[in-house]
């Protein structure tokens, strides 16, 4: 993502970003740090952490594509999970109706 | 075999990888597969009409490989030289080898791309000596 | 007059090829009874016994050699076959050469039996779709904007977009769905898709199927929800339709509609959705430049 | 918005002048001017016919953008058919001109440069870098 990106003003929907809980969580059981999702992604979700055991952490969560699971698609061992898309949509929907009223 | 000649055209496209599997190849069956029975001809050459070259399509055999769906080269020898014996379409080696993903360097090229020009390479060779034994025996 | 297709073969007798086609022929009928044998002959002959049946439009045509008479016999009536089979081309697929003499041998009745079967498989395939498969897509009138060399068109109206950048257009109950202009520049080349199953259910935002490049994989978000009513199997063999024509010849996916009221709620029109991607496309313009000019040379 | 510069590289195979200049361009695009170049695929700019969809964007784009045409060889095609579709060139750069100022420079062969053709591309593409900066401060 380009740099000019900053997740506060971002919105989804006109619900502001920040309050739509949508990101991959990193099995570490699974993951062998094969990178495949941190090269693929575009919005630099993922950041390398060569020196540490956990090497790849999510470092900016609301920089990911809200409903966008490509990446779990390409992991192999099916290391990457997201929330419900159900309920995130419900979220939004709840979200909306009250800016609405205020 | 025929003292005929096959000419190999690849579309030499540089947008994008595609065009370079193609050129490679190229050079694999024109230097290496098919040596005396090839030759690499150069489509903006045709396309601007030059006539030495036109003419030597005509009287031989042609097959054009291409980069993108668009197929310039062989629309290009359609246009300008009114026959393609065969067309190639480096896309569907690529749809072939699935786990083969070309990388996106041009300049020089990935291994995969190396690997998937030379599974190209082959299918063109056949397909050359297809068009020569066709050439001697004119069969119905 | 049950609805039923059509087989046309040509008459060769001078040929081996000639022969192999009215096996194929004779074959088709022996698998599917319900189907309908034209003699070419009498076709040719101006007879209007066939008329009804080739108003149905499920003509199978098989040519064996390259003056493809039984082709000629239905464009004479400008009548476009369904499914188009040249004995040659067959023979390659099969790597089967036929021989020449002009009685059926062991060689040909092999590659009379692969043909038949190869009819019916394609017939099969082709059936959910074949409601659609003649879907003709009028010119759309669209906004569009041009960024470096890449167009960037988007449907007035008719059509609906969610954020993801895929589209939905409503038809009665049912709604096609697709990617658009934005989505598909963003991918360049695509070379190979996943779709959905058929009748399976989705939710608004599900991931319906995939469409891979060289570059990326991006997947189709559904801006609706309901049941899988019909694929574009052509995209299997030409995945470029969606580059080319991401609004028409290159949909992804018919949906039979289950709420699209509410579906709606969160769905923008095209003018709107024109807003949202132009300040899409500057916003991200470096970094799509990077996508595009494959800058990730490591 | 400051406009983009459009490249036209020769996609001549014959010769080693075509990859010098692919590479050339790959070079420029891709390292040396990222943001304000773009890269055009000559075969699709002069065979794209309207209905095939694709040479349109590449005409349109040099028609309203300055383009630098870099030739393989004295044929001159990419010059020739941006004159003959899009208008004149903004500036067209002759590889064998650069050769012949680096005579110690000996690419090795057309499927494979080498290092010295590669140390001669990288010049040839800053040699077009300087002609794209020119291009931009003449543009107010």
């Amino acid at each position: 993502m380009s740099e000019s990106y900053n997740a506060d003003k971002e919105t989804f929907m006109g619900v502001p970003r920040k309050e739509i809980p949508w990101w991959p969580t990193i099995d570490y059981d699974k993951c062998d740090f094969c990178m495949e999702c941190d090269k693929f992604c575009p919005h630099n979700v993922f950041v390398k952490r060569e020196e540490e055991n956990k090497k790849l952490i999510v470092k900016n969560p609301y920089n990911c594509v809200v409903f966008c699971r490509a990446c779990a698609k390409i992991c192999a061992p099916d290391a990457l999970k997201f929330p419900e898309k159900r309920d995130i949509t419900k979220l939004i929907k709840k979200l909306r109706a009250e800016k609405k009223e205020d | 075999m025929s003292n005929k000649k096959v000419y190999i055209i690849p579309c030499s496209g540089i947008g994008k990888v595609f065009g370079s599997i193609g050129r490679e190849t190229a050079y694999i069956v024109v230097n290496e597969l098919a040596k005396d029975k090839t030759a690499l001809e150069c489509l903006p050459l045709i396309v601007k009409g030059k006539k030495e070259v036109i003419k030597a399509l005509k009287e031989n055999k042609v097959i054009a490989i291409d980069g993108c769906p668009l197929k310039c080269s062989y629309n290009d020898l359609m246009e300008a030289v009114g026959k393609v014996d065969a067309q190639f379409l480096t896309t569907d080696i690529v749809k072939d080898n699935r786990s083969l993903k070309p990388e996106p360097s041009i300049i020089p090229v990935g291994k995969n791309t190396k690997q998937l020009a030379i599974k190209l390479a082959e299918k063109v060779v056949a397909e050359v000596d297809n068009l020569l034994e066709e050439n001697m025996e004119m069969n119905d | 007059m049950k609805e039923c297709f059509c087989i046309i073969p040509c008459n060769g007798l001078d040929k081996s090829l000639g022969v192999i086609t009215r096996n194929v022929a004779l074959k088709l009928l022996e698998k599917d009874p319900d189907m309908e044998l034209v003699c070419p002959v009498l076709l040719n002959s101006g007879d209007k016994k066939y008329d009804e049946i080739l108003k149905m439009n499920k003509i199978i045509v098989i040519d064996g050699c390259i003056t493809r008479c039984a082709t000629k016999l239905i464009e004479q009536r400008d009548l476009k076959p369904l499914i188009r089979i040249f004995i040659p081309d067959m023979s390659k697929i099969f790597k089967i050469k036929p021989s020449k003499e002009l009685i059926l041998i062991e060689q040909g009745q092999e590659l009379a039996e692969l043909i038949s079967n190869y009819i019916l498989e394609n017939l099969k395939s082709s059936k959910e779709e074949l409601r659609l498969v003649s879907r003709k897509f009028g010119d759309i009138e669209c906004f569009d904007v041009t960024v470096d060399k890449y167009y960037f068109r988007v449907p007035k109206e008719g059509y609906y977009f969610n954020e993801n950048d895929c589209w939905i257009k409503p038809e009665e109950k049912n709604a096609l769905m697709g990617i658009t202009d934005y989505l598909q520049n963003a991918a360049g080349d695509i070379l190979f898709v996943d779709l959905p199953e058929l009748n399976s259910e989705i939710e608004q935002f599900e991931d319906v199927g995939s469409f891979e490049s060289s570059k990326t994989i991006l997947q189709l978000i559904s801006p609706g929800s309901g049941k899988v009513i019909a694929i574009n199997k052509e995209l299997e063999k030409n995945p470029e339709f969606i580059n080319q024509d991401s609004y028409g010849k290159g949909w992804f996916v018919e949906i039979e509609l289950k709420d699209f009221e509410e579906d709606l709620e969160l769905l923008m029109d095209g003018p709107n959705y024109f807003e949202y991607m132009k300040e899409k496309i500057m916003k991200e313009k470096n970094h799509f430049d990077q996508i595009k000019s494959e800058i990730n040379v490591e | 918005m400051k406009k983009k510069v459009g490249i036209i590289a020769c996609s001549g195979e014959s010769l080693v002048g075509g990859t010098l200049s692919r590479a050339a361009a790959r070079i420029l695009v891709e390292k040396l001017r990222p943001n304000n170049t773009i890269i055009l695929c000559q075969p699709l700019f002069m065979a794209g016919g309207l209905e095939r969809h694709g040479g349109q964007q590449e005409r349109d784009f040099v028609k309203n953008h300055p383009t630098i045409t870099i030739e393989g060889c004295e044929e001159e095609c990419a010059k020739i058919a941006v004159d003959k579709y899009s208008g004149k060139p903004a500036a067209t750069i002759y590889i064998q001109e650069i050769i012949d100022l680096h005579p110690e420079l000996k690419p090795k062969s057309r499927e494979d440069l080498g290092e010295d053709g590669m140390k001669l591309a990288e010049i040839i593409a800053e040699e077009i870098a300087k002609k794209v900066d020119e291009l931009f401060r003449s543009k107010k």
